[in-house]
């Protein structure tokens, strides 16, 4: 896979950093002076409660959305006002947190495409079925447990299975970055471990930087190097899992006292 | 010598030019029966195959090929829109099967091109077009603005051409105040209506036809502007009946030849008032030009066969027999006689009339009729029309042959 | 999970092949059949000429179904190439057949381009009203310089030449004739290939999710112009063929009718198919023929119930019924996942 | 241009457009409702034409005085509505809402094709006309121009009826929060208990009447005559589209805009008056993509 | 209350529920749990109509079959969908009544319901007036939960409602959810969750459903006497 960031840490630019992000919708504020650091080879899990912005944070760094004011620098590059294919270019993949699939193509199309749209498609004659990054795509698909339903359409999935094909999208970008906004919300907690286990293992093999919203800590505490916590569009607190999950502030208005 | 004479026959059955289309068949039906109620030419009885123009050139094509060729037909009367004139003309000629062009305006099919196989039963827009511009000066010398309101597409465009080079150049001082061409099938001119409102031009043209022109005329009714200006309608004779009241007295009428329900020189005729009889029990309408069209192109066909019979003194005619028929082929259908010139254009005359409201029937009639002879309206062979025109000077109005009658 | 998927889709595959292989013969014995035509039947060549030209500017419509655009306007490139075929005639009377074709090409996909860099902005109805507008104004404008135009009587386009050769018209038409099946062959496989390919894949996902499309760092817009360039092409080719085959050509070919004409023939043919675009052209030109010829006026009503029954009995078109004529013959096991679970 | 001409063009305009709005407006409802462009809705509208001629020749014939043809211009409406629009929905388009939206737009297609020679069948080819209720209002004179009160006073009346009617119908009443609901989203909407179905049909059936009450209103100022309804319809789709998605206010602007836009050509550039619909649908949507009155669709992610 | 006999519900030609025979008592609690795929929101949707089924559902005694979708909810039954399906046209507070207006049920019993909503979901109260197309993943199924409790007098179907919430206020829910059901003894609950620490304590059934058909879960050991 890419080698970019092999290397985890280096002196220079962090890879993603954003600077006093500020975005109003009417009369809520969902981002209120961020300023985040994210550094390559880490997992960055983002938890908060509903509505505190989370989705709009990958928003604006995918140029989704254009902040109202505040910069976005992905390694020092200013990338607030690229379109999301700029950044994607730059090596950022996203997954969603309503999967946003090629709903009349199949598990493994969907992912052939985002090969084909990765490598470029040098010979316009060639099936897309035929592409050499098949057996690639398969294992990719393997990852996420889907392996089993490779050749159904994505309207026949369920919401569970949409997700995990939703990430696998992502991830056959070959991303140094990749931003999943709840990635096993709606994965069936039997699986939500294992998937995650998989992904994150090959995630750190392949040395990709990750960016994950998430609202099971279970999750959090397994797999994070590092939790932000959002509230009301502002980071509220930033450290280890440990440390997080402990918080107080944390169990108040996120995790709630009983699973605590 | 075959058991039926199959002919071919492209109209309009479906579309607008259904107004036309739809009664010139009436029509055919009608004289088809009656020569076949004689024996046919010659002891053979004729079957017609209607092609519908309306249903697109591809079709028309087809049909047109089909018919001519593994259909049978011996000869084509094809067709009702100029354009697809300009289709079939050549395919005809390459399909080597002889084509009577019926009711095919264009005066630029036989000044552009050369055809052994294709003729044309009537005469052209140039013929009609003079024929108004004659009868306006004649009836109207001394108007001093003029506005036209076409339809925009080639009729509309070339009609008002041709009217509007010769008006140049017989009565120089006239003054254009206005040229509207609204799209062809507007439902609305009230606009241009109110724009002439405040013009008030001296004449007002309009070579329109079928629902266009009802809607016009209407309109320019229900909102007075009868009342202050002359409209000149060369082709109003098609929408007497609809028209009813909404055409008031004193504006001029012409219809595309000499054809009037009441013709003049023919209207006492036996064979005329008996057609008359069958298509109004037929239809219930009075018949209109494209009727008349179909007479002629019907009454050139049959010409053409009993003189090569007769010529030839053979039982049927071959093909080439036929060809020679119609070179200066002399014919009448239900108006005054025609001949087909050198370069097989059609010599028609050119009836033209003013409006009145005599109550002898629930809708204008015309009075101060002239017939003017086809001969004169015509440019010399090889010469095309615009520029014969152009020539031309205030003193061709008189050089033109007309009769005139009361009514 | 249901893991009958997994059981069943090799299953599915195959009988996907075995379908691919009874199509493909029955596509060699339509096409052998169509060459036949002007040997067997030849007072149906004219017509299956028209129809084959008609089925190529299909295609063209059939392309950007896929994407899920419905174009109102895509007699324009129909048209334009029509008309650049008939001014080239005019101004070269000893042009030759492929430099008209050429040309008239050329000038399609030029306009597309035009076109193309505009309308690709827009979705839904946007996209079809703004393609019937474009095409409306090309309409307007044959219409009103009728000094140039020849207006709605059109020009007319005299026989070119054949590889230098000046041929009559029974010779010319049988040429006409085979090139344009051997361009419906050509072109009818080539398409068949791009939609298959990643490019003609990622034009067709257009249709499901552009916010996709664009975190997969590609740009929606140029995706769907390369389709609506390759579109308007094939239109053009329609185009040139129709005007060789009719000889004029008249504004009407650039009215808003034929326009909607050639979507109709796309979803009646099966919307989406290669096949179905030339089946569907054949079906609707003959149906129309015969229909206008034995039911004098009450053609429109009669092609209309037709393709009323079509729509709502085999909406999947003609194509969609040739295959489930075909898979019900193949149907040697069941596929359905529910059975196989069992 | 002085001021006498720019207001003559400004009435012409507006009564024309307040006869594009009518029959717009119908096309503009269905297609925001169900999502359908309703080609067949030209066909409406001419049927809606030929049936208030029929209808009011035939009362007329009776001795009943030329006013009663107000009535039977929206018997003629609600005739067609039911008669057609309720059918055509019933029995065609409700058996393929689950099928791709260009199917749909073919059903209708299809029925505007049958309808075209139904109608030529029932009336003939002959072009009819019917101007007593145009008759029955008189005239009035303005610049020295002479207007029929018709045009101009009772179709802008009737227009501008229409769409506040309509819209407070959609925004305020019970039944059209529904029916908004529907448009969004079916199936969602039927599980929380709005029949979807009757929804359809009643919207199909208002758009339907709307269609006929166009052509019913045009009768008066225009020959009725077949093909009537393929004209009508095109420029009802331009309208539909600059308007903005479904939006009713959106129709009325392009409306007045179209009208507007043809009757100063008219004055100024006779050559382009063809071509003001599409011009200005192309200027509009290169200013506001989503149309005049839409909103840009925000796709949550 | 609810049952199933010999139900089996397809979408298209594709079977996905097989053979389900199970019943639900009136004031029941029934979670049903299943890997990703495995059925449970087509069972969900088979109850409102959305699947082409053969068979026998009864509801209350009487057959649900012949009632088109749109009937169902009259009959008293809430659902909130997976993928929340909210109308964007509208504000939040719209969303919930519009089950209310659909069924006409007059402005004091709207408002009464709507009270009661808002004394299960107080975060909805200030998000009221926002259009409900921004709301954010997780606001989203709170307003799609409290439409299902609008018209959900009898049976209430909650797809997955706690999925994308944060877990304090999934918690909250769930004592708010119990604490209605054990408030009105006449409301029967059916919930999908893959959280089944979130349903401890609180369905009193669990279903097990596994590649479209449903096991022995009705023995499960979570089971609790109403
Ligand atoms: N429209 C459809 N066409 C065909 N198959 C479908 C369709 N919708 C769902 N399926 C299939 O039916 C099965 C059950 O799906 P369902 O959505 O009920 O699962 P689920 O248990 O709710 O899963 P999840 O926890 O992921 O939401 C899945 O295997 C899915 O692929
Ligand atoms: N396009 C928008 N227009 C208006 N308001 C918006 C828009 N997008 C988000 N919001 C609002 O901004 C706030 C933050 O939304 P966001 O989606 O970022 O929340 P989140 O942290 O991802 O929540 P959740 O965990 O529920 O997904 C919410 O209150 C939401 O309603
Ligand atoms: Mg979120
Ligand atoms: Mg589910």
């Amino acid at each position: 896979m890419t080698s970019a960031t092999q290397g985890t840490r280096r002196s220079g630019p962090p890879l993603l950093e954003t600077r006093d992000l500020v975005i109003k919708f009417g009369g809520v504020t969902a981002a209120n002076n961020v300023s985040m650091q994210i550094e390559a080879g880490r997992n960055l899990a983002i938890i908060g409660p509903n509505g505190a912005g989370k989705t709009t944070f990958l928003n604006i760094c995918t140029g989704w959305l254009k902040p109202q004011q505040g910069k976005v620098f992905l390694e020092g590059e200013d990338i607030t006002t690229l379109p999301p294919r700029k950044i994607v270019q730059r090596g950022v993949a996203r997954a969603f947190q309503i999967p946003q699939l090629f709903t009349e193509h199949t598990a493994l199309e969907n992912l052939l495409i985002s090969a084909a749209a990765r490598d470029g498609m040098r010979n316009p004659l060639q099936s897309l079925h035929r592409i050499r990054q098949r057996d690639e795509m398969m294992h990719l698909l393997d990852l996420v447990n889907c392996a089993d339903v490779a050749d159904r359409t994505v309207v026949e999935l369920s919401e569970g299975q949409r997700k995990l094909i939703d990430i696998a999208v992502a991830l056959a970008l070959k991303p140094r970055l990749l931003l999943m906004d709840e990635p096993t919300s709606g994965v069936a907690s039997s699986q939500k471990h294992e998937v995650m286990e998989i992904l994150v293992g090959a995630l750190a093999e392949a040395g990709v930087t990750s960016v994950f919203v998430e609202h099971d800590m279970g999750i959090v505490a397994r797999h994070a190097d590092e939790v932000a916590v959002w509230n009301a569009g502002n980071v509220q607190l930033r450290g280890t899992p440990d440390e997080i999950l402990e918080h107080p502030d944390v169990i108040r208005d996120v995790i709630g006292e009983e699973v605590a | 010598k075959p058991e039926t004479l199959k002919i071919g026959m492209t109209t309009f059955l479906t579309g607008p030019a259904s107004v036309f289309g739809v009664p010139a068949r009436d029509a055919m039906d009608i004289f088809v029966a009656n020569l076949n109620a004689e024996g046919g030419i010659n002891g053979v009885p004729i079957e017609v195959t209607y092609i519908d123009e309306g249903a697109g050139a591809e079709a028309l094509t087809s049909e047109f090929r089909r018919v001519a060729q593994s259909g049978g037909a011996e000869i084509m009367l094809a067709s009702i829109s100029s354009g697809n004139c300009q289709t079939i003309a050549p395919l005809a000629e390459d399909l080597q099967v002889p084509n009577l062009m019926w009711d095919c305006g264009t005066q630029r099919i036989f000044e552009e091109n050369e055809y052994d196989y294709v003729f044309r039963t009537q005469g052209n827009a140039t013929s009609e077009m003079l024929a108004a511009v004659a009868y306006l000066l004649k009836t109207n010398p001394d108007f001093k603005t003029i506005a036209v309101v076409n339809q925009d597409y080639a009729w509309g465009r070339d009609s008002w051409d041709i009217f509007h080079t010769a008006l140049e150049v017989m009565k120089p001082d006239v003054e254009v105040v206005g040229e509207f061409f609204p799209k062809f099938g507007s439902p609305d001119f009230s606009t241009e209506i109110s724009r002439l409102q405040a013009l008030r031009p001296d004449v007002i043209l309009s070579t329109s036809w079928g629902g266009d022109l009802d809607t016009f005329v209407q309109q320019s009714f229900q909102r007075g502007l009868m009342n202050t200006s002359t409209f000149v309608l060369p082709l109003a004779e098609s929408s007497l009946e609809r028209l009813g009241p909404s055409l008031p007295a004193g504006h001029i009428v012409g219809a595309r030849g000499d054809h009037y329900f009441l013709h003049p020189e023919r209207r006492d005729d036996a064979d005329f008032q008996s057609f008359m009889e069958q298509y109004k029990e037929a239809t219930g309408d009075i018949p209109v030009y494209s009727v008349f069209h179909a007479s002629q192109a019907f009454a050139a066909m049959q010409a053409a066969y009993e003189k090569a019979i007769a010529d030839n003194g053979v039982d049927w005619p071959s093909e080439e027999q036929l060809l020679a028929a119609f070179e200066g082929l002399e014919f009448q259908g239900l108006g005054r006689p025609l001949y087909l010139r050198e370069d097989n254009q059609g010599v028609e005359s050119q009836l033209m009339g003013t409006s009145a409201q005599t109550g002898d029937y629930p809708f204008a009639t015309l009075e101060n009729i002239m017939i003017f002879d086809g001969d004169g309206l015509l440019p010399p062979i090889g010469e095309t029309s615009i520029e014969w025109i152009k020539g031309l000077d205030a003193s061709f109005v008189d050089t033109l042959q007309v009769e005139t009658y009361d009514n | 999970m249901l893991d009958t998927s997994q059981r069943s889709a090799p299953k599915l595959s195959d009988k996907a092949g075995g379908l691919r292989s009874t199509r493909s013969l029955l596509t060699l014995a339509g096409v052998l059949l169509l060459a036949a035509v002007p040997l067997i039947a030849p007072s149906m060549q004219l017509l299956i000429n028209l129809a084959l030209a008609k089925g190529l500017a299909v295609l063209g419509v059939t392309i950007l179904l896929r994407a899920g655009q419905v174009s109102f306007g895509h007699a324009l490139f129909f048209g334009v190439s029509a008309y650049v075929g008939a001014f080239l005639m005019a101004s070269m009377p000893q042009a030759d057949l492929i430099l008209v074709l050429i040309a008239g090409v050329a000038g399609a996909a030029i306009s597309g381009l035009l076109v193309g860099l505009f309308v690709v902005r827009y979705r839904g109805i946007f996209f079809g009203m703004l393609n019937l507008a474009f095409s409306m104004i090309f309409w307007s404008i044959l219409e009103k310089f009728y000094h140039i135009t020849g207006g709605a009587d059109g020009i007319r386009l005299a026989r070119p030449t054949v590889l230098g050769m000046a041929l009559e018209r029974p010779e010319f038409e049988a040429v006409l004739f085979y090139l344009s099946l051997v361009l419906m062959v050509g072109l009818g496989w080539f398409t068949l290939r791009w939609f298959a390919s990643p490019v003609g894949q990622i034009f067709q996902t257009i249709k499901t999710n552009e916010t996709r499309l664009e975190y997969l760092g590609l740009s929606p817009k140029r995706v769907l112009l390369s389709g609506y360039l390759l579109s308007a092409a094939l239109c053009g080719v329609g185009g040139s063929l129709m005007a060789m085959t009719q000889g004029v050509v008249t504004p009407e070919y650039v009215w808003w009718v034929r326009s909607a004409e050639m979507v109709f023939i796309a979803v009646l043919g099966g919307a989406g198919s290669v096949r179905g675009a030339f089946i569907g052209a054949l079906i609707y030109e003959i149906v129309r023929v015969y229909a206008s010829a034995f039911a004098g006026d009450i053609w429109q009503l009669l092609l209309g119930s037709f393709l009323l029954i079509i729509i709502l009995f085999a909406p999947g078109g003609i194509m969609g019924i040739a295959d489930s004529v075909m898979n019900r013959r193949s149907k040697s096991q069941p596929t359905n996942l529910g059975e196989d679970a069992q | 241009m002085n001021l006498t001409i720019f207001l003559l063009a400004l009435f012409d305009g507006i009564s024309y457009a307040a006869l594009v709005f009518i029959v717009a407006l119908g096309l503009t409802l269905i297609f925001g409702v169900m999502r359908i462009l309703n080609i067949a809705h030209g066909s409406l509208y001419a049927i809606g034409a030929y049936a208030t001629v029929s209808l009011t020749g035939f009362f007329l014939a009776l001795g009943f005085s030329p006013i009663f043809a107000f009535p039977l211009m929206i018997i003629s409406a609600v005739l067609v509505g039911m008669l057609l629009g309720g059918p055509i929905e019933w029995l065609l388009l409700r058996r393929i809402y689950d099928k791709p939206e260009v199917l749909q737009l073919l059903v209708t297609f299809a029925v505007f094709m049958i309808l075209e020679d139904a109608q030529r069948l029932v009336w003939g080819t002959q072009p009819y006309f019917q101007a007593s209720a145009l008759q029955a209002l008189g005239n009035i004179t303005l610049f020295g121009v002479t207007y029929t009160v018709y045009q101009l006073i009772l179709l802008p009346l009737v227009a501008i009826g229409l769409l506040f009617g309509l819209r407070f119908f959609l925004r305020r009443t019970v039944i059209g929060k529904l029916i908004l609901a529907t448009t969004e989203d079916r199936e969602a909407a039927q599980s929380i208990g709005i029949d979807a179905d009757r929804v359809f049909l009643f919207t199909f059936i208002v758009g339907a009447v709307l269609a006929g009450l166009g052509g019913a209103l045009a009768s008066p100022t225009t020959s009725i005559l077949p093909g009537m309804g393929a004209d009508m319809i095109v420029l009802s789709f331009a309208v539909v589209a600059t308007a903005g998605l479904g939006q009713i206010e959106g129709a009325a602007v392009a409306a007045l805009l179209i009208g507007l836009g043809r009757s100063f050509a008219v004055y100024v550039w006779p050559e382009v008056a063809v071509l003001v619909p599409y011009l200005i649908m192309v200027l509009v949507l290169l200013i506001r993509p989503q149309g005049l009155f839409g909103s840009p669709v925000a796709r949550k992610i | 209350m609810l049952e199933f006999r010999n139900v089996t519900a397809s979408i298209g030609i594709i079977e996905i529920l097989r053979n389900l025979n199970f019943r639900v008592d009136a004031a029941e609690t029934l979670a049903l749990i299943g890997r990703n795929g495995a059925g449970k929101t087509t069972l969900l949707r088979t109850i409102m109509g959305f699947t082409k089924v053969s068979g026998e559902v009864l509801f209350e005694g009487k057959p649900l079959t012949p009632l088109v979708p749109a009937k169902r909810p009259g009959l008293g039954i809430g659902y909130s969908p997976e993928d929340r399906r909210l109308f964007s046209a509208f504000t939040v507070e719209e969303n919930i009544l519009l089950p209310a207006d659909a069924a006409r049920l007059g402005a004091v019993e709207t408002q009464r319901r709507l009270d009661k909503v808002y004394d299960v979901l107080p975060e909805l109260k200030e998000m009221a007036d926002r259009p409900a197309g921004n709301v954010s993943g997780g606001q989203g199924k709170m307003v799609a939960l409290a439409r299902a409790l609008m018209i959900g007098t009898k049976l209430v179907m909650l797809d997955e409602p706690f999925q994308g919430l944060a877990p304090a206020l999934a918690l909250r829910y769930a004592d708010a959810l119990r604490a209605l059901r054990d408030a009105d003894r006449s409301i029967t609950l059916i919930i999908t969750e893959s959280n089944p620490a979130l349903l401890r304590g609180f369905a009193s059934r669990t279903l097990v459903i596994e590649r479209g058909e449903v096991s022995d879960g009705s023995l499960s050991p979570e089971r609790k006497q109403p």
